[in-house]
């Protein structure tokens, strides 16, 4: 279980966004919207501790992440802007190596997951033979190995085909509801039923916080 | 600058028509090199007569001076293939300057190592700091920083243009380091170290000298075309003639 | 431990998927050490005055010049991020890639180092003490590198930085480094020397994963 | 045997044998590793090259 108590970030002297307060439970779905440029990246990498641009707390299972960092990492899975692959490498290496840092890329093999992801038979290819469409596959192979309780996934259907696109959406909805968390941001809007989606809008959020900015953000949901 | 070139420079500029072209020159210069090579050492080794001063330990001659020469004709090779695809945007140039760079470094370290142990007998140390030497010393680096930049860049036609300017840098100054270390040299070297200018070789002496001289440039041309085609197929396998290729081939 | 054995395979792997960049440190050695026969003198004597001296500096700047692009390319395609959101310990990885930086640069200057030690006229006898202080010294070099490196992985023109920011905590090293060699063409016993050269190496070995740790962390996450 | 008396005159080299024997053993080890190289690169691509025609023959017909 998540929590975020009002949590600002700011960059070069710009406030992206201000007092974010939400908390998230087995089985929820966030996404973040927000058009380029309002922290909708910079909100994700605070939450997996990779940004140190902000103040406000952060628990996990109820206690602050700082002191969780082990077992919350243990639990997380973040898919990033970049591929984070490693181009000299093949693509069963690369996977190989993320199973090393993640114990909990387990849940199927390295070809099944490629395989899932359409790149059956590459498995052996340096991934500088591959295109970025492909790169990007091999990265989110990942998400079928995963039993990470948390996703955090940064814009993961971007240079993803239709077909790429229903599949991972389909895999996403699987996780949340075997009890699982997803925040993610993406452009892409989910053919899904209202309720089971929360979303955040960063731009609605600056918007408050400019025009009045002693109110305290509020937690929109749908 | 578009200078009228015989009809075969221009055919040259299609891959699939050098690889088949070279594929066909190969054998030849691949048996004229075994051939050469094979009489060259056998001659030089067991008929020619030794040297009045070093003894037998001359005999190091005939792979040593084939090597040195070949080191520096082949920087040229490389610099004349560099502007031909600069100048007339030849693929095919800028791979044969590519694949002749390792065959350039591997005869100057042959040409290295063999002065190297030629002076060992005469000048009593396993290396000296004599010009010729470290000339070719310093022709080594510059091979090998061709060769980084060759492989520094993942696109291939970069590479090639960023290499062979530094190639022609390097060949505009290799005259230039020559006369400096020659002058370096002169400026260091006490009278009694110079060796004396020995009196014109024999033919006995020559010949073979000149028979491994050009057995090792038909070598040079059959490790050059055989890389050559290689590398061509790598750059063409998206296109239709490689694939052809490679389906009728066990 | 097995983490540290699979970090250091994939960082070989690495190493040796793009051979080049092995050879340019070497050259760059016997480049440097080429410059001083033309420079100063070619004769033997005074060549064999400075040789432990020159062969020392110039094993420590192609140690130096090669620490770069140690964490250059992970921190670029995401790799490095990865490895810090995982709840692997990033002391153990920043050991493993200095030990695989150590085994392709250090150990090998140290190996071809007789060859130079000849073109410089150094006695013979001081062959072992100019191959045993170079292979004890060069790790503690690619250590204290290694987090100059780890602290400006995120500057753009770190590459100049790195040298201002470690060459004077490489004096030591130097000093004791050359001294070796020097007692070891005079034929002095030189295990005093080998000694506090092991000494340094053990206290910087110990020491330096977890600065190294901290400052990825700390470029990661500015 | 040519300018030798015999064999082992011809292998002693008249003293200079480990000079000649160590250049032309290098030369020889050069050579050598030039032709291996041609043959590395060339069963290299073809292996590459024919599991990639042979991924591609699959993806077109899937």
């Amino acid at each position: 279980m998540l929590t975020v108590t009002n949590l600002t970030s700011e960059r070069d002297d710009r406030i992206l966004f201000a007092n974010l307060n939400f908390s998230l439970h087995a089985g929820d779905l966030l996404q973040i919207e927000g058009q380029n440029g309002s922290g909708k990246t910079t909100l994700l990498r605070i939450l997996c501790g990779l940004s140190s641009h902000f103040s406000g707390k952060i628990y996990w299972q109820n206690q602050d992440v700082s002191q969780q960092l082990p077992n919350f990492l243990q639990a997380l899975l973040y898919v990033g802007h970049h591929a984070g692959i490693k181009a000299a490498l093949t693509a069963e290496e690369n996977l190989r190596w993320m199973q090393r840092l993640h114990p909990l890329l387990n849940r199927c093999t390295i070809t099944e997951a490629l395989n899932q992801v359409g790149l059956y038979g590459y498995e052996d290819v340096p991934c500088y033979a591959l295109s970025a469409g492909q790169q990007r596959r091999v990265s989110l192979a990942r998400l079928y190995l995963s039993s990470h309780p948390l996703w955090i996934l940064d814009e993961p259907f971007t240079a993803i085909d239709k077909k790429g696109v229903l599949e991972k959406e389909a895999l996403i909805v699987k996780h949340v509801q075997q009890g699982g968390m997803c925040i993610l941001t993406t452009h892409h809007d989910f053919d899904l039923p209202k309720q089971t989606i929360r979303r955040i809008n960063l731009d609605q959020l600056a918007h408050t916080i400019t025009s009045v900015d002693t109110t305290p953000s509020y937690l929109v949901s749908v | 600058m578009n200078i009228k070139m015989p009809k075969w420079f221009y055919q040259l500029a299609s891959p699939k028509w050098s690889y088949d072209i070279m594929g066909m020159l190969m054998p030849w210069f691949g048996l004229a090199a075994l051939l050469l090579l094979v009489t060259g050492i056998v001659w030089g080794l067991m008929f020619a007569p030794p040297d009045y001063q070093q003894g037998n330990s001359y005999r190091i001659i005939y792979i040593h001076v084939p090597s040195a020469i070949l080191a520096q004709s082949c920087f040229m090779l490389m610099a004349v293939a560099g502007i031909i695809g600069m100048v007339w945007k030849m693929k095919v140039a800028h791979i044969v300057a590519k694949s002749a760079a390792p065959i350039g470094a591997s005869m100057t370290i042959i040409a290295l190592s063999t002065g190297a142990i030629w002076g060992k007998p005469t000048w009593g140390a396993w290396w000296v700091w004599d010009a010729r030497l470290t000339s070719m010393l310093i022709l080594l680096f510059l091979y090998l920083g061709i060769i980084a930049l060759y492989s520094a860049f993942s696109n291939k036609a970069s590479g090639d243009q960023a290499a062979s300017i530094l190639t022609l840098v390097g060949v505009v100054n290799i005259p230039i380091i020559k006369y400096s270390v020659e002058w370096w040299n002169t400026l260091h070297q006490p009278a009694s170290f110079t060796l004396t200018k020995k009196p014109a070789m024999p033919p006995e002496m020559w010949v073979p000298l000149l028979i491994m001289v050009l057995g090792y440039y038909c070598f040079f041309a059959y490790v050059l075309m055989a890389r050559t085609r290689i590398e061509l197929l790598e750059r063409e396998h998206k296109s239709g003639w490689v694939t052809a290729l490679l389906t009728d081939t066990p | 431990m097995n983490f540290l054995n699979a970090a250091i395979k994939r960082e070989l792997l690495l190493a040796l998927r793009n051979r080049s960049e092995i050879i340019n440190p070497l050259a760059f050695f016997l480049l440097v050490i080429t410059l001083f026969p033309l420079a100063v003198s070619p004769e033997a004597k005074v060549l064999a005055n400075i040789a432990p001296g020159i062969i020392w500096v110039a094993a420590l700047l192609a140690t130096l010049l090669s620490m770069d692009s140690l964490f250059k390319n992970d921190y670029d395609d995401g790799s490095l991020e990865q490895i810090v959101v995982s709840p692997q310990s990033l002391a153990l990885l920043a050991l493993g890639k200095v030990i695989s930086h150590w085994l392709s640069t250090g150990f090998l200057l140290a190996l071809l180092s007789p060859v130079l030690a000849v073109m410089l006229f150094l006695p013979s006898e001081a062959m072992p003490a100019l191959v045993g202080s170079l292979l004890i010294g060069t790790p503690t070099l690619s250590l204290i590198g290694a987090i100059g490196a780890a602290l400006t992985v995120g500057l753009r023109k770190g590459g100049v930085l790195i040298s201002l920011l470690v060459l004077p905590l490489y004096i030591p090293v130097l000093i004791f480094g050359a001294a070796t060699v020097q007692a070891g063409a005079l034929n002095l016993p030189i295990s005093g020397h080998l000694a506090l050269l092991g000494a340094m190496m053990v206290f910087t070995l110990l020491l330096a994963p977890f600065a190294i740790a901290a400052a990825l962390k700390l470029s990661i996450r500015n | 045997m040519g300018y030798f008396a015999n064999f082992s005159d011809f292998i002693n080299m008249g003293g200079h044998a480990l000079y000649v024997w160590l250049s032309y053993g290098i030369t020889l080890v050069i050579f050598g590793y030039n032709l291996l190289a041609i043959w590395l690169k060339k069963r290299a691509f073809f292996t590459f090259a024919k599991r990639q025609l042979k991924r591609e023959q699959r993806n077109y017909d899937a």
